[in-house]
């Protein structure tokens, strides 16, 4: 990832997307990883009838897809020192397991504050194989001087 | 664009003295790119505004409300309000007035200018009888869809320093001095 | 749903200790209707979280982020930052672990609830060898096209009381204690 | 002045609508009322070829569309003691002189906090003669018993 700077970067620049496919398997690991092991993720059994979402499957944890978009920010950003300040997410359709999920983003907003204190606006989303979106997310990010 | 227009319409102290040629100094408002973010501490207004009935009044009358609490005092003052409540976009009136021409903040007049929406919080309703001050800084500006956007942060206060309201004020701006000029002569200085 | 699918991927000394099982206590959750907005004073969570450098590493592998930054101790001391990273969304396994399941909050770990969308400001980055703990209250709840919504308002400090992040927790919930009952027995305790 | 009570409302509630046909007159009296002489309101020689809006014609002001929209919920909580505390409002398009303006509002959210602190979302609009969106406004109503 070359540096970027505040000055080169233009509104509508595309970051480099990223996607994985999630099984079952995923949601355990992220479950550990996240002390987050509500059965909508992790049991099989229960969700084919308690089914909170209204299908059988368990789902991705919202905090996972929130995961992926965010690594297309800090992907982006970091190598340049970038920093994160403010994140808002978005949950717009249940990720059964088999899902592949392609996460994009690109810059909507420049805010010209002063050096030190410039900050992007970037929208991330994303989607399934099919195109559905999943989950939307904005974050800001702030370019050192 | 002559007074005559508005002229017919006045009727308050304000109306009458206020200087309704925007253009007359639009080429020292102050422009999108050349707005000091640096300094942090709070800018006061041109000028105070003292709330008379007619203020109030006139406001509602302005936005065709005939609702009776801000517009019959008889009414307002058998009711549990006890006295004229202003419409809630009332600080409309009262921000012009205190930016007024010269000050910082005047790009709110700036031709060309357009409103993409407004975020108000209003804490007490303003009251016949205060007198108000504000205090603004400036708050984001930003770039999107190649439209250039400025925001300030106003906070309104009555005379005994109570806060009454927030407002941040926001326009999307040509984006220099130079596109303002375009504008003056009539021709179109944004997104070309 | 036994614990052995989730033991094939515990890496950290907190993951073998944390309960993995929802149901278990899910009767004392804390309900939705049942919450106290009077009281806007922090209230800390059951337990503090030491950050070690497995934490952060299993939580960039559990949202399988590779970046050296938050995955190689070695690679991260030469970078920039002088040091291991934490993904910006680290903060859920430090709020999960710390509200634990009998505290305030446990409302989080309920059967059957559902994740909107959440808010996060991060002030200071997460550094190995803090120990974080929380300072949470109730800060919305509403209901919406038959959705009912819950937010707490999550502040993280470390040891020296630094505020390192802020974070509005949402979920919609089922309404009531029966409702929870009835996502227990398996079935759907929504109406919506 | 009858009372509203904070159990007695629901989500989905419609409140009264307003309308409005808006003309050169009412942006130059509104001009007034609000000090903001912006040409682009009170200007048809300047903005025939200036166009800040890419039309030959003044629009209303924001403010205006705002207070409109403001007013539908004015109108409901005023008589019953309520009180409005924060407004939120978007503009979509540019209005015209002759555009009839239509506001309607609804009950969107039930923010139960607690006595003297409960509150409702209002999502109000403000539509065209042809129902096209002209402005939204996202208003907060606290019920102070």
């Amino acid at each position: 990832m070359e540096k970027l700077t505040f000055d080169s970067l233009q509104v509508g620049d595309a970051l480099p997307s990223i996607s994985h496919t999630v099984k079952q398997e995923t949601f355990w690991k992220y479950a550990v990883g996240s002390f987050d092991y509500n059965p909508v993720h992790c049991d099989p059994d229960w969700v084919s009838t308690a089914q909170p979402f209204g299908i059988p499957q368990t789902v991705a944890h919202g905090m996972m897809t929130w995961s992926f978009m965010v690594t297309v920010a800090t992907n982006w950003a970091y190598p340049s020192t970038a920093t994160i300040t403010k994140i808002t997410s978005k949950f717009l359709r249940p990720v059964p397991a088999g899902t592949t999920m392609t996460c994009s983003g690109i810059v909507s907003e420049k805010h010209v504050i002063r050096p030190g204190k410039h900050f992007v606006v970037v929208e991330l989303k994303a989607e399934n194989q099919d195109g559905d979106l999943l989950g939307v997310s904005q974050a800001e990010i702030v370019f050192p001087e | 664009m002559n007074r005559i227009n508005f002229e017919r319409f006045f009727e308050t102290e304000k109306q009458k003295i206020f200087g309704t040629d925007f253009f007359a100094d639009a080429e020292d408002y102050e422009a999108w790119d050349e707005i000091d973010f640096e300094s942090q501490e709070d800018i006061p207004g041109e000028q105070t505004f003292e709330v008379k009935a007619e203020d109030l009044k006139y406001y509602a009358a302005g936005v065709l409300d005939d609702n009776p609490f801000m517009t019959d005092e008889e009414y307002a003052r058998n009711s549990p309000y006890g006295g004229l409540i202003p419409h809630p976009v009332f600080l409309t009136q009262i921000t012009f007035w205190c930016i007024g021409v010269k000050g910082r903040g005047n790009w709110i007049r700036t031709p060309g200018a357009r409103n993409p929406g407004q975020e108000v919080e209003i804490y007490e309703p303003f009251r016949v009888g205060e007198i108000i001050h504000i205090k603004m800084r400036p708050h984001d500006r930003w770039i999107k869809r190649k439209k250039y956007y400025l925001n300030y942060k106003i906070d309104f206060y009555n005379q005994d320093n109570v806060k009454k309201a927030c407002w941040i004020v926001e326009l999307v701006l040509p984006k220099s001095k130079e596109d303002i000029r375009k504008f003056i002569k009539g021709i179109r200085g944004v997104e070309v | 749903m036994s614990r052995s699918n989730l033991e094939q991927f515990f890496e950290t000394g907190k993951q073998r200790e944390f309960d993995t099982d929802f149901f278990k206590g899910a009767e004392e959750y804390e309900v939705w209707d049942e919450i106290d907005f009077d009281s806007q004073e922090e209230i800390p969570g059951e337990q503090t979280f030491e950050i070690k450098a497995e934490d952060m590493k299993s939580y960039a592998a559990g949202c399988l982020d590779d970046n050296p930054l938050f995955t190689d101790e070695e690679y991260a001391r030469n970078s920039p930052y002088g040091q291991l990273l934490a993904h910006p969304i680290f903060h859920t396994q430090i709020i999960f672990w710390c509200i634990g399941s009998k505290g305030r909050g446990n409302w989080i770990r309920t059967p059957g609830s559902r994740n909107p969308g959440q808010y996060l400001e991060i002030y200071e980055p997460f550094r190995v060898g803090e120990t974080i703990h929380l300072g949470m209250r109730p800060y919305d709840r509403w209901i919406k096209r038959g959705k009912y919504y819950l937010s707490y308002e999550i502040n993280m400090y470390n040891q020296d009381n630094v505020k390192k992040a802020k974070a509005i927790g949402t979920l919609i919930l089922p309404k009531s204690r029966d409702d929870i009952r009835k996502f227990l027995q398996g079935l759907r305790g929504l109406e919506d | 002045m009858e009372k509203v009570t904070f159990d007695s409302v629901q989500v989905g509630q419609a409140l009264p609508s307003l309308s409005h046909t808006v003309s050169q007159e009412t942006f130059w009296k509104n001009a007034v009322a609000s000090f903001d002489y912006n040409p682009v309101h009170c200007d048809p020689e300047w903005v025939a070829t200036a166009q800040p809006f890419g039309i030959p014609q003044t629009v209303a002001h924001g403010m205006m569309t705002m207070s409109f929209m403001v007013s539908v919920a004015a109108n409901w909580a005023f008589p019953a003691m309520l009180k409005i505390t924060r407004m939120q409002s978007k503009f979509v398009r540019p209005v015209p002189a002759g555009t009839t303006v239509t506001c309607t509002g609804v009950i969107s959210e039930k923010h139960v906090i607690s006595p003297g602190k409960n509150f409702v979302v209002l999502e109000l609009k403000a539509e065209n003669q042809n129902n096209e969106i002209l402005g939204l406004c996202k208003t907060t109503v606290v019920f102070p018993d």
